[in-house]
């Protein structure tokens, strides 16, 4: 399958047909389905959909960060700056982490060990993939902390995370991803513990640091606002499957797939006042007895006989793919039919 | 500041605590059937000695009466006179409680070495077969009727084999070190006594590991749950996003945090020890206080009962205080606030 | 985290109580022992043991208490799968008819510190203030008592008994439950439906009954399970060291105490009922771990 | 797996490491393993045999019992004279004995012995419930003045209670305890040993007293070692770490019998095992059923199958060793129909008793259980009833029991201490008569045999307290109990002498290795 977008720098990452299912005493639950990113080098690439429709599972799994003998790869490849990761050791992947891909969780209130001063834990990520001194590692650790717009850097490398606000605690984390000079970070929905407020700031850190250093990255949000501020490619995620990507603005201000549409009526800042915020009916499907066809199809209202029994697949042009039945050229799926 | 926080409700519970174990243990020794001046001076004393023993030992007195007696000597340190060995309660207890600290620290230091590497391993293994073998051995350890273990180990190692001493503290023919600290691991080595330190390794061996089986199943068990708790904690996936190596991680970022609820049961822990080392002194023919609070309930001797009551509850609560003192130490998150 | 981490079905099932197929549910518990093959082999232990319990009549080959001075000390045969004591008795019965005493002892422990523990604790949580306080400095002395020592010298005062000692055990565990029950009141105190049924001006005693004592019990009933285990173990050592059961009565841990002088000649005296204590205690902690690991959120489906 | 091979490992073990016991200990140092440390050394206090193990070693008293016999003999007292009332006797202290500090015996430590035992007012002056006063008459005479006069006197002197204490204890005297602290654990005696140091619960050493008046003895050090498990102190006297050892059951006897390097020493004993029968508890009141119950039990069954015939039935009141026992006294025999024909006589059926009994004597639970099986053949129902032995004996002295077995020891060599402790209508309870015997014909009885100086007139007065006695079945006498423990073969000279249980000789006693 094509991406069909080009990628005139080169990968960072290449996710490719991917399908991932943990195996539970009921039967498989497949979390991804032949899901397919690309992030280009220097590329900033979102990733949005409801909480639990695997998003969070791509990029773990891309970086071996998936426990151990609970899940099965059925297909698919990652390419993380031409290196297959899921062919690596724990060693080689250790390697790997940190240096070459970062990720910046959510909930900065557990993230960081509890009982580790912050100086500490950022000049053990430091030392272990830099050769350098510890007073080296802590000025690194220091200057980028400053960079962060954090006050007193030597004074906050002293302190305890409980003694930091959250806002101040994701800096420290978002330091400490960018500490080693990755080429790729990976931002799983970094803000969506914080104040408003604080949000748009932390963002813009990362943004602008990720310029600055040419440093690609993907973004993972349930929030659609938050990632069209930053991103140049948006993919949107359901139930484990693809369903629509593009470039932001096409996808924001023309979404084809119907849960994209659904998505952004749900945001209040482009619903005009007055107008009610809309819902979407029904609940993300079971992924252990997923629906026949589409997934969306129980929850949508342009659903014909055709989605309820074909799956569509990602098709269309270079700038904007969408995998609907009811949207322009779509094929079908291989052998997604009558899976139980 | 913090400390004095932790260590002032502590003092005033030491105080509810000795006084209600003193009303209890008071109360206790009164509803007992048997009559002691009986014990002292035998089955066959005529009612004229029996009344004399009676008063020689205050029992004549209301109960009241004696109950304030009681907690007046108690605080001034004196835990009155054991019917049966007519010494001072408490130098019998001087010379009864090094024996069995000695053997409870070694077992309790068996039981961490033993406990905790297993702990981690059955927690960084989970459901593999190190896993599957950890938890068999600590359940085995939990569910160990300590009695019964000294037995068959005494039977195996001592009786049929030959090869470790089954009881005492000494072996027959070496003379005991002059009494110093009255831990015959210490005097021994004052007074360069090295063979009689070696016997006494020697006779620890047995009792130490039974001691110790049990507490170390305990002690497996709850590593291995906080480190499984910790493992799956943010921070750790964060350490693991940053590529730093297993080790590190187990070791420096996981362990240390897993054992700061741990240092509870460490407390826990060494309640349990008390417990088994009553049981396994009695095996082993440990000359220690387990001994001899057996050895007084079966002879109704309850000053001795009392005040062996009344010290380990002093042991507990203290104990209690060093572990939040610890926990304190170890968790940053109370130490600084 | 809710993404990555697939939840086990057991929890939905239970919620939607959808009745299931008999083949349905015998595959779950293949699925049950496969993951946790310990967990099965405590319930078989328990099964075992209470089997022994009520069928003892029928599965002891001998009366428990039968003297016969000519057949001392036998050692294990096909006729005395134990073997024999001092006077005769046929062990393997004896043993058999020690689950009686040595787990009814254990059960009934559990049961009365749990209960008084709940009462008292609920009734703290409920009435606060004072008297709240002054329950729990009275707890706090009672755990500070050295459990054995108070077992021992209470079976001391009010002479060796199985009941005795079960009494003594079971009040020095009574805080235990009852910090457990007071810490659940204080928590369901606060949740919107007793508070509702508050405003409703419902009693407190309507509100303890029907409100948090059905609602703190779940976790009580599992530390009660998790105890069992190591109460059997109090129960048999205290008969060992002869202040639980009496002889002639057939207990575990007494039947060691007796075997214990024979051990050098007749070894299987105090081995076989050991063996008992050991493996029942294990399958009490097994099944305790497996129920604990079953409700426990943050362990299911790991 | 081959044993012998493990054993070779081990044994391979042992010489790499450290030795598992001591070097064997050397030909003038005797090992003692014994269950239970003892509780005090006071002669004062103590009335416990392993105390007086150290008493005996440590004092001397002003008459000893001579060699395997219960008469006594001179020890301190070279002689001494008693006048016709029996009410004050005079004594002539021999010259030469020296206490370990070196001072003499003279008649003021005797003085000070008595005046200190009847001040303490314990357990062992029970035995001189007439003493009024000690005289000293001149350094080397010491005259003792009774209130009434006392049989058994000369012999009570022989007991534990009456040894000789040097008075220069009192320099270790604490808030008036007559030196009890300091004699509970150390000794001041003029015996052939001293307490030279007492590890609780672990070790007791005794030295030889090196001013001790008699023969010097072979053994220069005695250590006696507490070693709680039987099986330990079995192994211990096979690996011959041990010279003696105590507290054997029967089993282990029998197993050890077998090592031709042990000697198992079974001696007749005057530990008598009989069961109380409440003689105030309907039916028990009743002599028919006491007499069908006596004739119901299986004594030579119980000899044979529980004490493995380490023991011999009881023939009346006073045991075979002691003088006042009758040879051909009536013995009650197993025989179930004369049993039924009493119960029928007695017109009493359906009878319901229980036996109230502790685990401080081993044989009382099985003998228990025969009790009950041959009871049921006469159709009495037996229910056991097992308590702590306190309570038992609590019970006991109170009355409230139907059947409880007992155990008795004389503490000195009278047959007062069977026939007035047990008999006399005064002594019910705690003091003796336990089965609360009341017969005012044994009473005077027994009360005159006890006031009188003249031995073959007492002990007619005793054999006849007897016959009537046993005629009415108060207590149902089972058995005298052979005193069992072990030595090595190699221990020579050791006196058994039934008066002194658990005591040594170690003054006279070796060891060839």
């Amino acid at each position: 399958m094509m991406t069909g977008l080009s990628l005139e720098r080169g990968h960072a990452l290449a996710i490719h047909n991917l399908s991932l299912e943990f195996p539970t005493f009921s039967g498989a639950i497949k979390a991804l389905d032949n899901v397919s990113i690309d992030v280009g080098k220097a590329e900033i690439v979102g990733i949005v959909g409801e909480s639990g429709c695997g998003k969070s599972v791509t990029t773990m799994a891309a970086t071996g960060l998936l426990p151990k003998g609970r899940y099965d790869i059925t297909s698919g490849s990652v390419s993380l700056f031409g290196r297959n990761t899921l062919a690596m050791d724990d060693g080689e992947l250790q390697d790997v982490r940190g240096k070459v891909v970062s990720t910046i969780f959510q909930e900065p209130m557990n993230a960081l060990n509890p009982t580790i001063r912050i100086g500490k834990q950022l000049t053990d990520v430091i030392m272990r993939h830099e050769e350098t001194s510890l007073p080296d590692a802590r000025r690194i650790a220091r200057d980028i902390l400053a960079d962060m717009l954090i006050g007193e850097p030597e004074r906050v490398m002293n302190l305890y995370p409980f003694e930091l606000s959250g806002g101040m605690r994701q800096r420290v984390l978002i330091a400490m991803a960018f500490s080693c000079k990755p080429g790729l970070i990976i931002a799983d929905e970094p803000t969506t513990a914080l104040d408003v407020t604080v949000q748009a700031v932390i963002l813009r850190l990362i943004q602008n640091r990720a310029r600055r250093t040419g440093t690609s990255v993907v973004f993972i949000s349930h929030n659609v606002a938050v990632v069209s501020q930053l991103c140049d490619r948006l993919y949107v995620m359901y139930a484990g499957r693809i369903v629509e990507h593009g470039a932001t603005r096409t996808v924001l201000e023309a979404p084809q797939h119907p849960y994209t549409q659904a998505l952004l009526r749900c945001l209040p800042e482009r619903v005009a006042p007055k107008q009610e915020l809309e819902a979407i009916p029904g609940a993300v499907p079971s992924l252990l007895h997923p629906p026949a066809g589409c997934y969306f199809q129980p929850r949508c209202k342009e659903a014909v006989d055709l989605c309820r029994s074909r799956s569509p697949r990602l098709a269309g042009a270079e700038g904007q793919q969408v995998a609907c039945w009811r949207r322009g050229v779509a094929s079908e799926t291989s052998g997604q039919e009558g899976r139980q | 500041m913090a400390i004095t926080r932790i260590i002032f409700p502590r003092l005033i519970l030491l105080l509810f605590v000795v006084l209600g174990v003193a009303i209890i243990t008071f109360t206790i020794s009164h509803l007992i059937p048997g009559d002691p001046a009986r014990m002292i001076a035998g089955d066959r004393a005529s009612a004229e000695t029996l009344e004399n023993v009676r008063r020689n030992l205050g029992l004549d007195r209301p109960v009241v009466e004696q109950f304030t007696i009681y907690i007046g000597n108690l605080l001034q340190g004196d835990l009155g006179t054991s019917l049966r060995t007519n010494r001072p309660v408490a130098a019998d207890i001087r010379t009864f409680l090094p024996a069995t600290l000695e053997l409870g620290t070694v077992a309790l230091f068996i039981a961490l070495c033993l406990g905790v590497p297993l702990g981690v391993l059955s927690a960084v293994y989970k459901d593999g077969p190190i896993d599957q073998i950890a938890r068999t051995v600590s359940v085995c350890g939990i569910s160990m009727p300590v009695f019964w273990f000294g037995l068959i180990l005494i039977y195996v190692f001592y009786a049929h084999f030959q090869i470790l001493p089954g009881s005492g503290r000494l072996a027959m023919g070496i003379v005991p070190p002059e009494r110093i600290t009255g831990f015959l691991l210490i005097d021994t080595l004052l007074q360069g006594r090295f063979d009689a330190f070696c016997s006494a390794v020697y006779h620890l061996i047995l009792p130490g590991f039974v001691l110790a089986f049990a507490n170390m199943g305990v002690i497996t068990r709850q590593i291995r749950a906080s480190m499984l708790d910790v493992l799956q904690e943010d921070y750790i996936r964060t350490a693991r996003a940053s590529g730093l190596r297993k080790g590190v991680i187990i070791f420096n970022y996981a362990l240390r945090n897993a054992l700061i609820p741990s240092i509870t049961l460490l407390g826990l822990a060494l309640g349990d020890l008390l417990y088994g080392a009553v049981l396994t002194e009695t095996i082993f023919a440990w000359p220690g206080m387990g001994t001899y609070v057996v050895t007084s309930i079966q002879t109704l001797d309850f000053p001795a009962i009392m005040g062996f009551t009344i010290v380990a509850s002093i042991g507990y609560v203290l104990i209690n205080l060093l572990v939040d003192l610890a926990y304190m130490l170890a968790d940053p998150q109370i130490r600084e606030v | 985290m809710s993404a990555v981490m697939p939840t086990d079905p057991v929890a939905a099932t239970a919620a939607t109580r959808r009745p299931k197929p008999l083949s349905e549910r015998l595959r779950y518990l293949w699925y049950l022992s496969r993951r946790s093959p310990l967990t099965l082999l405590g319930v078989a232990i328990i099964l075992m043991v209470l089997v022994m319990i009520v069928a003892a009549p029928w599965i002891a080959p001998y009366n428990p208490d039968k003297v016969s001075l000519t057949s001392r000390l036998l050692p294990p045969s096909a006729a005395h799968w134990f073997g024999t004591d001092e006077v005769g008795r046929d062990l393997f019965s004896r043993v058999i008819y020690g689950a009686r005493a040595s787990c009814g002892a254990a059960f009934m422990i559990v049961l009365i510190s749990t209960a008084a523990g709940v009462l008292i604790g609920c009734f703290s949580g409920v009435v606060g203030g004072r008297v709240d306080t002054a329950i729990m400095r009275l707890m706090d002395v009672v755990l500070a008592l050295p459990a054995l020592v108070l077992a021992m010298a209470l079976a001391a005062a009010l002479g060796p008994s199985l009941f005795n000692s079960m009494l003594a055990v079971a009040i020095v565990r009574i805080p235990a439950y009852v910090r457990l029950a007071r810490g659940q009141t204080l928590s369901l105190r606060e949740q919107v439906f007793v508070k509702a049924a508050r405003t409703y001006g419902a009693s407190p005693f309507y509100i303890l009954r029907w409100h948090i004592l059905p609602n703190a019990m779940s976790p009580i009933i599992v530390q009660a399970t998790l105890d069992l285990g190591g109460v059997v173990l109090i129960a048999a050592a205290l008969s060992f060291i002869g202040l639980g059961a009496q002889p002639p009565t057939a207990e575990w841990g007494a039947l060691v105490s007796s075997g214990r002088s024979y051990m050098l000649d007749q070894w299987w005296y105090a081995t076989f009922p050991g063996l008992a204590i050991l493996i029942t205690a294990m399958g009490c902690n097994l099944v305790g771990d497996g129920i604990r690991d079953m409700l426990d959120p943050r362990l299911r489906g790991r | 797996m081959n044993g012998s091979k493990w054993k070779s490992i081990g044994v391979a073990l042992l010489l790499a490491s450290t030795p598992l016991s001591g070097a064997i200990a050397a030909q003038d140092v005797l090992v003692l393993a014994r269950a239970e440390d003892p509780p005090t050394a006071d002669p004062g206090v103590e009335i416990s045999n392993s105390g007086y193990t150290l008493i005996y070693a440590a004092y001397e008293r002003l008459v000893a019992y001579k060699g395997a016999s219960t008469e006594v003999g001179p020890e301190l007292a070279e002689s001494w004279t008693a006048d016709d009332a029996g009410l004050v006797w005079t004594f002539k202290i021999a010259n030469g004995h020296k206490f370990d500090d070196g001072s003499p015996v003279d008649a003021a430590a005797v003085k000070f012995s008595f005046d200190r035992l009847m001040k303490l007012k314990a357990g062992p002056s029970d035995a001189f419930p007439v003493l009024k006063e000690v005289e000293v008459v001149d350094p080397q005479t010491v005259r003792f003045h009774l209130t009434a006069p006392f049989a058994p006197f000369i012999s009570t002197l022989a007991v534990s209670g009456a040894a000789i204490i040097n008075p220069k204890v009192m320099a270790h005297e604490k808030d008036g305890d007559m030196a009890k602290a300091w004699l509970a654990e150390h000794s001041a005696g003029s015996g052939p040993y001293r307490i030279a140091s007492w590890e609780r619960n672990q070790s007791i050493v005794l030295d030889s007293n090196e001013h001790y008046a008699g023969a010097k003895p072979a053994l220069k050090q005695v250590v006696i070692r507490i070693v709680g498990d039987v099986s330990a102190r079995r192994l211990q006297l096979t690996n011959g770490d041990a010279d003696i050892i105590e507290q054997i059951p029967l089993d282990q006897a029998e197993a050890l019998q077998k090592d031709a390097s042990v000697v198992v020493e079974s001696n007749p004993s005057m530990y008598v095992n009989y069961i109380y029968m409440n003689n105030r508890q309907p039916p028990l009141d009743d002599p028919k059923v006491r007499q069908a119950i006596s004739y119901a039990v299986d004594y030579q069954g119980i000899i044979d199958g529980i004490m493995l015939g380490q023991a011999k039935q009881m023939r009346g009141a006073v045991p075979s060793g002691m003088w006042g026992h009758d040879p051909q006294g009536f013995q009650y025999t197993y025989d179930i129909e004369k049993a039924k024909a009493l119960l029928a006589e007695s017109g009493k059926s359906n009878i319901h008793l229980t036996y109230t009994f502790s685990q401080a004597d081993p044989a009382w639970e099985p003998v228990g259980l025969a009790l009950q099986a041959s009871l049921a053949e006469i159709g009495i129902k037996l229910d056991l009833q097992s308590v702590a032995d306190t309570t038992k004996r609590e019970l006991a002295a109170n009355g409230k029991f139907d059947l409880a077995p007992g155990a008795w020891t004389p503490d000195f060599a009278d047959p007062y201490m069977f026939m007035n402790y047990w008999f006399d209508a005064d002594k019910m309870g705690g003091p003796g008569n336990r089965s609360f015997y009341s017969n005012s014909k044994v009473t005077d009885l027994v009360r005159e045999a006890g006031s009188i100086v003249d031995e073959a007139k007492r002990k007619t007065l005793y054999v006849e307290a007897q016959k009537l006695s046993t005629e009415d079945a108060p207590y149902l006498y089972i058995m005298e109990k052979n005193d069992i423990f072990a030595r090595r073969a190699a221990v020579k000279g050791y006196v058994y002498n039934p008066m002194l249980i658990q005591v040594y000789n170690f003054g006279t006693m070796s060891k060839t290795e």
